[in-house]
């Protein structure tokens, strides 16, 4: 039995700050999911929504919601949260549904309506949380974890601010004409580093913003697909890896790491065995990536996932950016979409919305962003709690 | 001062005795594997599962992992001196229990004054108080400070 | 391609108001199962974790915080929430994990720690939500709806109160010996007649409580499950539907139905289309069923289910409850383990109880309740926002 | 009584006005389908999916489908009066619309003078009332009483 699932439609309401209520958005992208795949909402056998718990209210059952909203049909649903990967997780569930030959056509589904300011826990006092145990106890926020590992490149690689800068400008650039970007406005470095410091050594406009947005994909299996199109994309692997014990890195929510006192650290660290697995199950490599789609919550995060999706060895993801080996026109462009830094935050849908810039790329609708011949990408995402995302998508 | 009582801000994670501030934490009597906070009804080394685990306290000193500041006024629960001053963080690894530990840094220490390897100790410090208590964190900073 | 898994394990943690975290209960089920199937942590490659959100915090992962306190083994994680059927759908996630051959060994869990009273939506002000809405707007909690629905079957079918507190006086009757079960105490109808009111024509008796407590399967193929016993109880199906528009019944937690103004009701009401499902998929029907496990919100809502899964015609149920039918010893037991009105409701913990009930009882360990020669069971449970769920069970 | 002025406890959902009660809804432009609470961005109909929806008024009257009570004090975001007092709450049905309103029942007509079938009509009451407002929502009553 293949592995492979189609792709058979993408589609996304525009990121921003609208306002609206993130139903609206969710379906949105989801009609423009299912008119590019040429069918119609009754042809959806099952749904899988990401969902925007983050609000703090269950009533936001992403699934049932959109389910509803476009009418009801008796359609079989199921709703994922995993922090940032819950989109990744969504997929892979609607992936599962179509290889084991339960659904026919699965539609995936993630919007979000955005707080604003930082994102911060739930009312109430939870000293059993981590995530509550670091605001109350240290004021530690998210980029406060974005400064440690920038930092911690710094001084072990060498990189200076200026690297991380450019990473905003490629992204800028890349997201100049993408119409579902939220900024779409060049940046220069000095820009960049003119702005305030929020956690040393990041600047303002090196943080991802929180926004508005959705994303959907229709999917279907080859065969259904191929009766549709001639050459589908397809998704040949997901992975939604946790850890290994130990987890020696530290990560967000957490104050502490786990010990390595026992049994040393693990062979493949967590950030770099969320591709690997993805990999493996594809039967590809790093070597074969055309095109990657990361989660650049800060332009140093970003580097450091060239290393850990295998661009690039640990410390030489520096180099990459100044030559510019990841800007489109490049050995292995990185987020042509624009990235978060062109969009923003919009957690449920982020990772639905890594795969639909990669289906545009492969099928070189990716207009104004275009990378020449691209057959094989990558996406990678990492939600707090360790929740691992990355989606193989090739053509 | 005043006649303010100190005590822990969260319960069970730090002995709130600022002449010998410590972390405690737990440790797994079977794979001696090191727990912050301290864990004590399973040992998570997935080939161990021992359920038999002993509260201890940590290294006070350690190697700075990695540095950051906090700029801007982090949102509740984190309850922020007015004006807001901003403060440097940092990630510390202890030796023995191989595992870093976040925290702030004590006021006055800026990232200016940091640098990845260098050895830093444990101390304690005032998270906010009110017209009875003072209620204290762990703070980290420079040894010899 | 068989579409049957096997339940290899099944574990709960007891039901009570314990005070602790839903994470120990968690840990606690799935060390149980594990044990049951005879298997170690490290053999479990896929975990489905049905979500406790309702606290109105994301922080409560369940998948991967059930993996971390297991031990983080690199094990892939999914965690869904669709309200009261989110242990259905982290079944049906993992059982399509298994039938797509993507995972070998899955762990199933959901676990609670239920707060006090009424359940009760999140602080602030959202009048686009309809959870906030009927609270709001009218003070229409939970029991308001199963005292409509009560109310229903005695305006239209001659129900009386005696036939409900006859539900309760059976269900603490099959809950007696069951060592999970929270209350294990007989109470006579005159007891349940006695209580208080809540929800005319509902009794403070009729009406579940909230409580602690938690559930785990492991799931596996069928080959795999050969090796390890020799007759394995399997899922042949799992129903996790929404209604099909209109919806024209009233259903928690809306102020109004769907319009049937243009397409008349639907041919299959939601909750009959709940059960529904899962029996076409498993080539099975209500006359196959030997021992159902259902929702019990209420006393009289059981009645409603044994008309939804089919046990008898509409209209029929309160002859099936006065005749001893649904009794263990009688035609087609339904609760034997005594049902929510002796667990108490622990949402995401809730579907996955029932297959290990069902389980049990297929497996002839039911000790103190056993159904003798029980060989298919169906469980159902319907969650708000549309969310239907269903399982079969068979040996 | 007082010089309060009378609003909609939420806006959108009913015309406040005592002398003629009115719930705002939808209804489809292209396949007739009505929708209470409004909805105006897609019809909900599968096979129709229309983007064009107008504001409607329903129907005052319907059938009653059925009803039950709260004897106990509901949890916010209800604002319920002290002491608290039980009502009925009714499940009525529109006949034009083919759909069912819940609401609560007015004060003084309990569930013993409710009957699955019975004719049942909108009116306002008041939710609850600050120094300056009076809040209204819908009830149901029974026709003619
Ligand atoms: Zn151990
Ligand atoms: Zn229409």
């Amino acid at each position: 039995m293949s592995q492979e699932v189609a792709v058979l439609g993408v589609g996304m309401h525009p990121w921003g700050k609208w306002g609206e209520s993130f139903v609206k958005y969710g379906v949105r992208a989801a009609q423009d999911a299912l008119r590019d795949a040429g069918l119609a909402w009754n042809d959806v056998d099952f749904v899988a929504g990401a969902d925007t718990v983050r609000n703090g209210y269950p009533g936001y059952v992403a699934g049932a919601t959109f389910a509803q909203a476009l009418g009801w049909s008796g359609a079989e649903v199921v709703s994922c949260y995993g922090a940032c990967a819950s989109g990744a997780q969504a997929i892979s569930v609607a992936r599962s549904r179509i290889l084991s030959g339960e659904a026919k056509v699965a539609l995936v589904v993630g919007a979000d309506a955005a707080p604003k300011g930082f994102f911060a826990p739930q009312g109430g006092r939870r000293p059993d949380d981590p995530d509550w145990l670091r605001f109350y106890l240290h004021g530690i926020t998210n980029p406060t974890y974005f400064g440690l590992w920038a930092r911690r490149r710094m001084d072990l690689y060498g990189a200076t601010s200026s690297d991380f800068a450019k990473v905003k400008v490629k992204n800028a650039r890349h997201g100049l004409h993408n119409p579902n970007a939220r900024y779409r406005k060049e940046v220069t470095e000095d820009e960049v580093l003119g702005s305030k410091v929020v956690a040393d050594p990041l600047h303002l406009l090196e943080i991802c913003a929180t926004s508005d947005g959705g994303a959907a994909l229709v999917l279907t299996s080859l065969d259904f697909a191929r009766k549709h199109t001639t050459k589908p994309v397809t998704i040949p692997a997901v992975s939604t890896v946790t850890p290994a014990f130990p987890n020696t890195v530290i990560e967000m929510p957490n104050l502490a790491t786990d010990s390595g006192a026992s049994s040393g650290p693990p062979e493949t660290p967590f950030k770099a065995s969320i591709a690997k697995r993805a990999y493996d199950r594809a039967g590809v490599g790093p070597e074969d990536v055309d095109v990657a789609e990361v989660y650049d919550l800060s332009t140093a995060l970003e580097l450091d996932w060239y290393e850990d999706i295998g661009l690039c060895a640990p410390g030489e993801a520096e180099r990459l950016i100044r030559d510019g080996d990841t800007t489109i026109g490049g050995r292995v462009p990185v987020n042509p979409s624009g990235g978060l830094a062109c969009f923003g935050e919009a957690v449920p849908a982020q990772a639905i919305a890594q795969v639909c810039e990669l289906t545009w790329q492969l099928r070189g609708q990716a207009e104004g962003r275009q990378i020449e011949g691209a057959k094989l990408g990558v996406t990678a995402n990492q939600g707090l709690f360790g929740h691992g995302s990355s989606v193989i998508v090739k053509r | 001062m005043s006649e303010k009582t100190t005590v822990a801000a969260v319960e069970g994670l730090l002995v709130a005795d600022p002449s010998a501030p410590r972390l405690l934490g737990s440790r797994c009597k079977a794979c001696g594997t090191y727990y912050f906070p301290a864990e004590h009804t399973l040992c998570r080394t997935p080939t161990c599962s021992s359920t038999e685990l002993e509260s201890v306290e940590l290294s006070t000193e350690g190697v700075l992992w990695s540095y950051t500041s906090a700029n801007y006024k982090p949102p509740a629960p984190f309850v922020a001196k007015e004006p807001f001053e901003p403060f440097a963080i940092a990630a510390v690894t202890l030796e023995r229990e191989q595992l870093t530990v976040l925290g702030q840094v004590v006021p006055g220490v800026g990232v200016d004054a940091l640098k990845t390897g260098m050895a830093m100790e444990l101390t304690l410090g005032t998270l906010h108080e009110d017209d009875e208590q003072r209620y204290l964190t762990w703070q980290w900073k420079p040894v010899g400070h």
